[in-house]
C-alpha cells in the first residue's frame, strides 16, 4: 500500500468541498480548512516513525518510475511537509479571528497553495514540478490581488481616517492588482521557458523522472547548461534570487499579513527545496549533468550573494513594515541558496536549518506585523512609536523573531548561520565572497531591526495623537496568541537545544548530498529501468 | 528535416513572444505576447516528439500488428494538453487582474506608483 | 510537406509580429486567434490530433472569447484605444 | 515617464537576436554527449506506452520475438486505444489532477476578483435567436458528450469535451442573459472533484496505489472499454465544463 500519498489529499479535499460549502455558509472555508491541517499533521506524525527508518518512493496509479509519477517520502520531505502544514495551521488560526470579510474562495486558494507546496517538496518528476508551480502561482496571484488595500488588513477605523483617504487617492490605495500582475507576468514567462527546457531534456534522454535523469549518460556541456538554466528560472523567481525578485515589493505590499506569511514561509520553503533537489540531487553526484553543474553552482553562489546584499540593503531603506520583512526574505533566501550552492555537509545543514528558522521567524514576524498594523492603523513602522509599550507581549514576539533572523546566540538563526559560515569557510575559494556577504547582511539586519524595535518601544508616540489606540483595543485574542507563542517558543527551543533537530538535519543533508544511495538508488531499485 | 522546420517555426514564435513581453507596455499586448510565447512552446514540445513518417498514436488494426515503431511520441502531446489548459487559466486570471487594474488606475499600462509617503 | 510547414510557419510568424505592432487591440486579438488556429493546423501536421482539438476549442476559441469580453468591459469602463 | 518606443524596440530586438544566437550555439554544439532529439522513440518511456508493456500484463509476442498489441484482445494495461488519453488519465494521472487544480484555482480566483459590471443589462435577444439557440445548444451538448465518451478511442476527451459543453452554456448566457445557474455549477464542481478523489482513493484501497485502475479494461478498441478512463474523463468533463462556464459567466457579467 502506498498510503503515504494521502497526506496530499487533506487540503485538496477541503478545497473541493468549499465551492458547495459556501452555499451553506460563507464561514465554511474558514472553519473547515484548519481541520484539514490538523488531520494532515496527525497523519504526518503517524507516518514519521516509519519514514525515519526507511525512505520510500510512493507510486501513483501503480506505474513504476520512469513510466509513472513517484512521490518521494524521506525524513527530509516528510519533515518539511509537516513544517508547512504547521505553518498553514498557525496562519489559518490567526485568520480565524482577524479577518471578517474573506470569502470562501480565499481559503480554497490557500489550501491549493499549501497542496502545491507540499507537492513540490514530495514529487520526483520534472513535469510534475511545472504543474505544481503553476498551481502555487495561480493561487498566490489571486490571493495577493484580493488584498483589501495597500496596507492590507487595516482596521475599520483606519480606513475611515484622513490618512487612509489621502493614500487611497494616490495610486497606492489600490495597488494590489499591479503587484500581482507583475508577479503573474514574470512567473508565467519563466514557467513557460521551464516547460521548453523540460521538453528539450526529454527529447535528449526520453525520461522525465529526476532520479532517472540523474543516472543518465553525460549530456553535452552547453546543452545541459541551457536546459538546466531554463528549468531553474521559475525556481529562481520563487526563491526570490537577485535579478528575478523585482516582483517581491509590490506583491508583498499588496498581500495581507497572513498571506505574506504564507508566501514567505510556505511557498518559499517549497521553492528552496526544489532548488536543492534539482541542483544537489539531480546535478550533484550524477554523470548526466557533470559538465554543467560546476557552472550552475558558481552562478548560484554569485546570485545568492548578490541577493543577500540587495535584499538587506533594500530592507534597510524601507519604511513600510511589511516590505521590510519581504526584502529581508530576499536576503535570507539568498543565504539558503548560497548554502545549497556550496554543497558540503555543513553548508547544506546550515541552509536547511536556516530554511526552517527563517520560515518560522517570518511567519511570526508577519503575523505580529499584521497585529501592529491593525492596531496602529498605519503600515509604516515610524508611525508605530510606543506601540510595543502598550502591548509588551507582541513586542517581545517581534523582538524574538527579529533576533532569530539576525542570528543572535541562543536563538535558532545563530546555529544556522554558524553552520553555513563554517561550511563556506571549509569550501574556501569563491565561497569567501558569500561569507563576507552573510556577515555584512547580519550587521545590516541588526541595524534595521534595532531601529524598528527602538521605535516600537519608544516613549510617547501613537497613543498621544488622536486616540487611535483605545484602551480596550489592546487586548490579545487566542487566535493571535496561540500561533505566535508556539512559533516563538520553538525558535527559542531550537536555539537553546539545537541538538533537538540534529538527527533530522543530518539525515536530510545526507539525502541531498548522497543522492546515489539515499535517493536515486532507492527509486531505481523499485523502478524497472528502461 | 521536417522536425527541424517545426522546431524552427516554434522558436520563431517563442522569440517573437519574448520580444513582445519585453518591449510592449500595454498590458493586453503583454498578455497576447505571453500567449504567443505559449503557443510557440507548445509547438516546440510537440515537435520534439515528432518523427518523420510517424502515425498518430492511436492503435488501429493496420498499425497494431506492426511493432508500434512508426508512431509519433504521445508523451509530449499529453504534456501540451496540460499546458494549454494552464495557459487558458492564467489568461483568464490575468485579464481579470487587468480589469481590476483599469478600475483603480484608468490605465492599461503599469503606472508608476508614488513611493511611500 | 516541407513547403506546407514553411508557408504555415511564415504566416504564423508574420501574424505574431503584427499582433505586437498593431494599433488596434481588437485587430490584434483577431490576428492572435488566426495564429492560434494555424498552430492547431500545425499540430495536425505533427499528427497530434488530441492537441489540435484542444488548441482549437480551448486555446483559440475560449481564449479569444475571454479577450473580447475583457476588451468590451474595458471599453465600458472608459478605455479608448485612440488615446 | 516618457518612453522612447523605437529605442526600446531596437534594444529588445538586439537582445532577442543575441538570445537566439546563444540558443543556436548551445543546441548545435559539437561536443560529446546527448543533445536535443538524441533519444529515439525506442529509448523513450513512450515506447512502452505504445506497446502497452509497462507491466508486461496481457502482452504477446509475435514470431520475431517482438512485443505485439492486438485489437480486440482483452485486458491490456488500461484498455485505451488512444495512447495520449492513456497517458493523460492513467500513466500520468497526477499531472492531470494538478491541471484540474489549476483550472479550479483560476475559476475561484476569477470569481474572487472579477469587478462588477458598470453598465446595466444588455438588450434582449430577438425571437429568432431565442428559438434557434436551444436547438444549437442541444447539438453542442450532444457533441460535447460524444467527445468526452469517446476519449479512449478517438482524439478528444474530457478537456475539449468540457470546453464544448461549456460553450453551450455560454451561448445560453449570451442569448438569455441568465447566469443564475452559478449555484449548480459550484455544486457540480465540488461533486466532480470529490468524485475524482474517490476514484483515486478506491484505487488506493483496492489496488494499492492512488488512481490505480480497479475496473475491467474490456477488449481493446471496443466502444465500452477502458472503464476507469471513461469514468475519469466523464468526471473531468463535468468539472471542466462547470469551471469554464463559471469563468465565462463571471466575464460576461449579469
Amino acid at each position: 500500500m502506498n498510503r503515504e500519498v494521502v497526506i496530499l489529499l487533506f487540503p485538496i479535499l477541503a478545497a473541493f468541498m468549499i465551492p458547495a460549502g459556501t452555499i451553506i455558509s460563507q464561514k465554511f472555508g474558514r472553519l473547515l480548512s484548519p481541520l484539514a491541517y490538523v488531520a494532515g499533521i496527525i497523519y504526518c506524525l503517524l507516518l514519521m516513525p516509519m519514514i525515519m527508518v526507511r525512505s520510500r518512493s510512493v507510486i501513483i496509479g501503480n506505474w513504476l518510475p520512469p513510466f509513472g509519477i513517484n512521490l518521494f517520502f524521506s525524513p527530509l520531505t516528510l519533515g518539511l511537509v509537516l513544517f508547512i502544514f504547521l505553518l498553514a495551521l498557525f496562519i489559518l488560526l490567526f485568520d480565524l479571528r482577524n479577518t471578517e470579510s474573506k470569502k470562501g474562495q480565499y481559503y480554497l486558494l490557500f489550501n491549493l497553495l499549501v497542496t502545491a507546496s507540499a507537492g513540490l517538496i514530495l514529487t520526483g518528476d520534472l513535469f510534475n514540478i511545472f504543474v505544481f508551480l503553476e498551481i502555487a502561482g495561480i493561487a498566490s496571484f489571486s490571493m495577493i490581488a484580493a488584498g483589501r488595500s495597500s496596507a492590507g488588513g487595516l482596521s475599520a477605523e483606519y480606513s475611515k481616517s484622513a490618512e487612509y483617504s489621502k493614500s487611497a487617492q494616490s495610486p497606492q490605495g489600490a495597488q494590489s492588482p499591479q503587484g500581482a500582475l507583475k508577479y503573474l507576468i514574470q512567473a508565467q514567462l519563466t514557467t513557460l521557458l521551464m516547460l521548453g527546457g523540460i521538453a528539450l531534456l526529454y527529447s535528449a534522454t526520453g525520461v522525465l523522472n529526476i532520479a532517472f535523469l540523474s543516472s543518465f549518460e553525460a549530456l553535452k556541456s552547453s546543452f545541459a547548461f541551457l536546459t538546466l538554466l531554463l528549468i531553474l528560472l521559475p525556481i529562481f523567481l520563487e526563491s526570490k534570487l537577485f535579478p528575478f525578485n523585482s516582483w517581491v515589493g509590490g506583491a508583498y505590499q499588496g498581500a495581507e499579513p497572513s498571506l505574506a506569511a504564507a508566501l514567505s514561509g510556505i511557498a518559499g520553503t517549497a521553492a528552496a527545496l526544489v532548488l536543492a533537489r534539482l541542483t544537489l540531487t539531480m546535478m550533484g553526484s550524477s554523470s548526466a549533468f557533470a559538465a554543467a553543474s560546476e557552472k550552475i553552482r558558481v552562478l548560484l553562489l554569485l546570485l545568492g550573494a548578490a541577493s543577500i546584499l540587495i535584499g538587506e540593503g533594500a530592507a534597510f531603506r524601507e519604511k513600510n513594515l511589511k516590505k521590510v520583512l519581504a526584502y529581508s526574505s530576499i536576503g535570507q533566501m539568498g543565504m539558503v541558496v548560497v548554502g545549497i550552492s556550496i554543497a558540503n555537509t555543513d553548508a547544506v545543514r546550515g541552509a536547511l536549518f536556516l530554511l526552517l528558522s527563517h520560515g518560522a521567524a517570518k511567519v511570526l514576524l508577519f503575523l505580529t506585523a499584521g497585529f501592529f498594523i491593525n492596531k496602529a492603523g498605519t503600515p509604516f513602522w515610524k508611525d508605530m512609536k510606543g506601540l510595543a509599550r502598550r502591548m509588551p507581549l507582541a513586542g517581545a514576539f517581534f523582538i524574538i523573531g527579529a533576533m532569530a533572523l539576525m542570528g543572535i546566540p541562543l536563538l535558532s538563526g545563530f546555529w544556522a548561520k554558524l553552520e553555513l559560515i563554517r561550511g563556506a569557510v571549509t569550501a574556501g575559494g569563491l565561497a569567501g565572497v558569500a561569507v563576507a556577504a552573510i556577515l555584512l547582511a547580519t550587521i545590516l539586519e541588526g541595524v534595521y531591526f534595532m531601529r524598528i524595535g527602538h521605535s516600537l518601544f519608544e516613549e510617547g508616540g501613537i497613543t498621544d495623537e488622536g486616540g487611535v489606540l483605545k484602551e480596550d483595543k489592546i487586548r490579545y485574542n487566542a487566535a493571535y496568541l496561540i500561533p505566535c507563542l508556539a512559533l516563538a517558543l520553538s525558535l527559542i527551543a531550537a536555539g537553546l537545544f539545537p541538538d533537538l533537530i540534529n538527527t533530522w538535519l543530518s539525515s536530510a543533508a545526507h539525502e541531498l548530498l548522497n543522492s546515489q544511495t539515499d535517493y536515486t538508488g532507492l527509486i531505481l531499485k523499485v523502478g524497472g529501468g528502461l | 528535416m521536417e522536425t527541424m522546420l517545426f522546431i524552427l517555426s516554434a522558436f520563431s514564435l517563442i522569440l517573437t513572444g519574448l520580444f513582445g513581453v519585453l518591449t510592449r507596455k500595454n498590458l493586453v499586448k503583454i498578455l497576447l505576447s505571453l500567449n504567443i510565447l505559449e503557443t510557440g512552446i507548445n509547438l516546440l514540445v510537440v515537435s520534439l516528439g515528432y518523427f518523420k513518417g510517424g502515425k498518430a498514436p492511436i492503435l488501429t488494426n493496420s498499425v497494431s500488428a506492426a511493432q508500434g515503431i512508426n508512431f509519433v511520441d504521445p508523451l509530449p502531446q499529453a504534456l501540451v494538453l496540460t499546458s494549454i489548459v494552464i495557459g487558458l487559466s492564467t489568461t483568464a486570471l490575468a485579464l481579470t487582474l487587468i480589469l481590476k487594474h483599469f478600475r483603480s488606475h484608468q490605465a492599461v499600462e503599469f503606472v508608476k506608483l508614488e513611493v511611500n509617503e | 510537406m516541407e513547403a506546407a510547414i514553411i508557408v504555415l510557419g511564415l504566416i504564423m510568424l508574420a501574424g505574431a509580429i503584427s499582433v505586437l505592432f498593431q494599433k488596434s487591440l481588437k485587430n490584434a486579438i483577431i490576428t492572435f486567434g488566426i495564429v492560434s488556429l494555424i498552430s492547431a493546423l500545425m499540430f495536425t501536421l505533427m499528427k497530434a490530433y488530441d492537441v489540435a482539438i484542444t488548441e482549437a476549442s480551448i486555446g483559440a476559441l475560449l481564449t479569444i472569447a475571454l479577450f473580447f469580453w475583457a476588451l468590451k468591459r474595458l471599453e465600458e469602463d472608459g478605455y479608448n484605444e485612440k488615446k | 515617464m516618457k518612453r522612447n518606443e523605437p529605442l526600446i524596440n531596437l534594444f529588445g530586438l538586439i537582445l532577442i537576436i543575441l538570445l537566439a544566437v546563444l540558443v543556436y550555439l548551445a543546441l548545435t554544439d559539437s561536443g560529446q554527449g546527448l543533445t536535443m532529439l538524441s533519444a529515439d522513440l525506442e529509448q523513450r518511456v513512450s515506447y512502452s506506452y505504445l506497446l502497452k508493456n509497462v507491466t508486461a500484463a496481457g502482452q504477446t509476442e509475435n514470431q520475431h520475438g517482438q512485443a505485439e498489441v492486438i485489437l480486440g484482445r482483452e485486458d491490456y494495461e488500461n484498455g485505451a486505444v488512444n495512447i495520449v488519453t492513456a497517458i493523460v488519465t492513467d500513466y500520468r494521472m497526477l499531472d492531470t489532477f494538478g491541471e484540474i487544480l489549476v483550472l479550479f484555482a483560476a475559476s475561484a480566483g476569477v470569481g474572487l476578483l472579477m469587478v462588477e459590471r458598470k453598465r446595466g443589462k444588455a438588450k434582449e435577444a430577438s425571437e429568432i435567436v431565442k428559438t434557434a439557440v436551444p436547438i444549437i445548444i442541444l447539438f453542442t451538448l450532444i457533441t460535447g458528450f460524444y467527445i468526452i465518451s469517446h476519449g479512449h478511442l478517438t482524439p478528444g476527451g474530457g478537456f475539449p469535451g468540457g470546453a464544448v459543453i461549456a460553450s453551450a452554456f455560454i451561448l445560453q448566457f449570451l442569448a438569455f442573459q441568465k447566469s443564475s445557474r452559478n449555484k449548480v455549477f459550484k455544486i457540480l464542481e465540488s461533486l466532480a472533484g470529490i468524485g475524482l478523489l474517490a476514484m483515486g482513493l478506491i484505487g488506493l484501497y483496492l489496488e494499492g496505489s492512488l488512481f490505480a485502475n480497479f475496473l475491467p479494461n474490456g477488449s481493446l478498441g471496443a466502444t465500452i472499454s477502458a472503464a476507469g478512463i471513461m469514468i475519469i474523463y466523464a468526471l473531468i468533463g463535468i468539472k471542466v465544463a462547470a469551471e469554464l462556464s463559471s469563468i465565462s459567466a463571471d466575464f460576461i457579467g449579469e
